[in-house]
């Protein structure tokens, strides 16, 4: 049971970890701020949520569960909707996303927003 | 077995902090101060983690709060000059 | 490091603004390396959310870039490089960092940590030191912030007759924000928690007085940010406020001088229940609540300060 | 290592530097301000980066560990932060009285305006009004 609980965390770690690496490339890399906010706000997510639950298993039941728990908690609500704030103010500054070619946008973007 | 994503963590805060510095218009900024306190809450927990006393889960809680508000607060400085927002000169 | 480097190069400040708070959340991190987990907590709550809050507050009523200088800095360059060498040069007697023996670790610490238990009975050595060995120096610090809020209070005032007008013609901030306005209420009830939760448990863990504070007064700020002030004055009034900022200090005081009617000196706890230790215990629970009714009390009195102050000059215009 | 020792220092110092520059260099008050409080933090370093112990961990007492770093300058720097605040506020709240007094922020702007009024003043008590070529004459560029 210990070990299983070693793995299964070990997995989630690497994997959020990796989350969060390919998000900053993408907010390093990609080519105008949509695309950013999209990678950042994607990998913030998954990765903040895969590593804090790797976390968790290791934490055992207590206080530090409940810590955790609430990070995760707050991290899910306050960076998503940073993220829809920020691409919402950026929009109504008259900030363009950039399209594919003149006629298509990518949808990525701006189905995020409503 | 922290180390790995704790220097990943670090890695990546780098990266926000180069985005922050170069960030073309001011929202990429913003994006780079959300995303690098994102990543201090999580580098922060796996850090009491690796030094094995986990007391002090409360600084990333406030981290992820004060986090939140500054960004808010950002933002609702905009509401006000959201023209002027983009013509930035570095 | 560097990023102070690239505060001094940018001349807007608003980018300047927000790479300080970056800078604060980074010194925190450093904070926590060096062990000073109190201090990483403060400077968090403090550094990264409420000067950044203070900091745009202004920048809303000044403008936002700054001018060329006319003069090269050649002198000052000159001025700050012959310090530095200065200051280097007085360093190399200094004692090696993390040296177990060096003389700051010789004097009073290893008392606070190797009796505090017993004299005080709390875990965290941080607040015992702060709230009992050095609750003189605790008092005058809030003394300290309580003028700071009567000094922003005199420079900054606003009328109440221009306040009334002001608020029936400007409009109240994102109301289009519905997500947002939607969250924030979700996370208010948990961050005013979490607020008393680092005030009672600061005892036991990082955190205080001071620090909790700071976290009530961001619920607070976060409040009326996105709900308007009119409907922040609603909940919370403005005296109100500006009264609690004055109770903190008195209770502070109070409870030094009842320690002195009942017999011992000027905020020694150990009078204050039969056991000293207890009397410890509950002194320094009303002292850091005192600290703590302060310190939320004048931060939100500054951002509430500095908010009408927009406000008027909008309505001005 | 008899040097290398001594890097928190160096970086104190640096730290220092910068806020020192920053705060002589730049006319801009907000500047001004954000390089003090850089200044401020580096002495937080300075004292913070002198209690830590190598090994050692957080002042919170625990029976399973023996070795903490010294709490005093946590405690000293924990208020001296928060008063920093309060003390920055009161700064940005002159900022703002000077920017509503003066229409600006620059220092310069500030020393020539207030130049021009003891002129004015000095005119007008020898009956010199119409001397208008002696005012600095950058009062708004």
């Amino acid at each position: 049971m210990e070990l299983l609980l070693d793995i299964v965390s070990w997995i989630l770690l690497i994997s959020g970890s990796f989350f969060t690496l390919t998000g900053a490339l993408g907010l390093f890399r990609f080519p105008d701020f949509f695309t950013r906010t999209h990678a950042a706000g994607v990998t913030d997510t998954a990765g903040a949520g895969l590593i804090l639950t790797g976390l968790m298993l290791q934490a055992g039941w207590g206080l530090v569960l409940a810590k955790l728990l609430l990070i995760l908690l707050f991290s899910l609500l306050a960076s998503t909707t940073a993220c829809h704030a920020m691409a919402k103010a950026a929009l109504k500054s008259g900030l363009k996303p950039q399209t594919v070619n003149d006629n298509s946008n990518s949808e990525e973007e701006t189905s995020s927003k409503p | 077995m922290y180390i790995i994503p704790a220097v990943i963590l670090l890695i990546v805060m780098g990266i926000a902090l180069c985005r922050a510095f170069m960030g073309p218009t001011l929202y990429d900024r913003i994006l780079a101060v959300n995303t690098f306190g994102t990543k201090t809450v999580l580098f922060i927990a796996v850090i009491d983690f690796l030094s094995g006393r986990q007391a002090f889960l409360d600084i990333a809680i406030v981290y992820a709060l004060i986090n939140f508000i500054s960004v808010i607060g950002i933002l609702r400085f905009f509401e006000y000059s959201s023209k002027t927002a983009l013509a930035e000169e570095d | 490091m560097v990023t102070a480097i690239a505060i001094a190069r940018m001349s807007d400040l608003f980018a300047v603004v927000m790479l300080s708070g970056i800078y604060s959340l980074l010194s925190a991190s450093l904070f926590l390396d060096l062990d000073a987990v109190d201090v990483a907590f403060t400077e968090a709550s403090v550094g990264a959310g409420i000067s950044t809050l203070l900091f745009l507050a202004t920048l809303k009523l000044v403008p936002r870039y700054e001018k060329k200088s006319r003069y090269k800095p050649t002198l000052a360059l000159g001025v700050v490089i012959a310090t530095g060498a200065l200051l280097i040069y007085g360093t190399l007697d200094m004692p090696h960092f993390g040296e177990a023996d060096a003389p700051v670790h010789q004097h009073v610490a290893p008392r606070y940590l190797n009796d505090s238990m017993n004299e005080v009975g709390i875990p965290n050595v941080v607040t015992s030191v702060l709230a009992s060995y050095r609750g003189y120096d605790t008092l005058g610090e809030t003394l300290v912030v309580f003028t700071a809020g009567i000094g922003v209070l005199s420079l900054l005032m606003v009328s109440r007759r221009t306040k009334e007008k002001a608020l029936q013609k400007v409009p109240a901030d994102m109301q289009n924000q519905i997500i947002l306005r939607v969250v924030a209420k979700m996370m208010l009830p948990l961050i005013l928690i979490f607020a008393l939760y680092v005030q009672f448990h600061g005892d036991y863990g990082p955190g205080g007085g001071f620090q909790a504070g700071v976290i009530f007064a961001a619920g607070i700020i976060l409040y009326t940010m996105l709900f308007g002030l009119s409907l922040t004055q609603k909940v919370i009034k403005t005296e109100v406020v500006e009264r609690l900022t004055a109770f903190g200090v008195l209770l502070y005081a109070g409870v030094g001088i009842a320690c002195m009617l009942l017999g011992g000196n000027f905020l020694d706890y150990n009078v204050l229940r039969h056991d000293p230790v207890h009397g410890q215990h509950l002194g320094i629970l009303l002292v850091e609540l005192g600290v703590g009714i302060t310190v939320a009390a004048v931060m939100v009195t500054l951002f509430f300060k500095f908010t009408w102050r927009t406000v008027k000059h909008k309505y001005n215009q | 290592m008899n040097i290398i020792g001594l890097y928190n220092y160096w970086i104190v110092v640096v730290l220092m530097l910068i806020g020192f520059f920053i705060v002589i260099a730049h006319e801009n008050l907000i500047k001004k301000l954000v390089g003090l409080s850089i200044f401020q933090t580096s002495v937080f370093f300075l004292y913070i980066s002198m209690g830590k112990v190598a090994g050692a961990t957080a002042p919170i007492l625990d029976e399973n560990y023996q070795l903490y770093s010294n709490p005093l300058p946590h405690v000293l720097i924990l208020t001296a932060i928060v008063v920093g605040i309060a003390t920055t506020a009161m700064g940005l709240a002159l900022v703002v009285r000077i920017y509503e007094a003066y229409g600006s922020i620059e220092e310069s702007d500030i020393q020539v305006q207030d130049n021009n009024d003891r002129l004015e003043d000095y005119l007008e008590a020898y009956g010199r009004k119409n001397d208008t070529h002696l005012f600095n004459q950058d009062k708004d560029e």
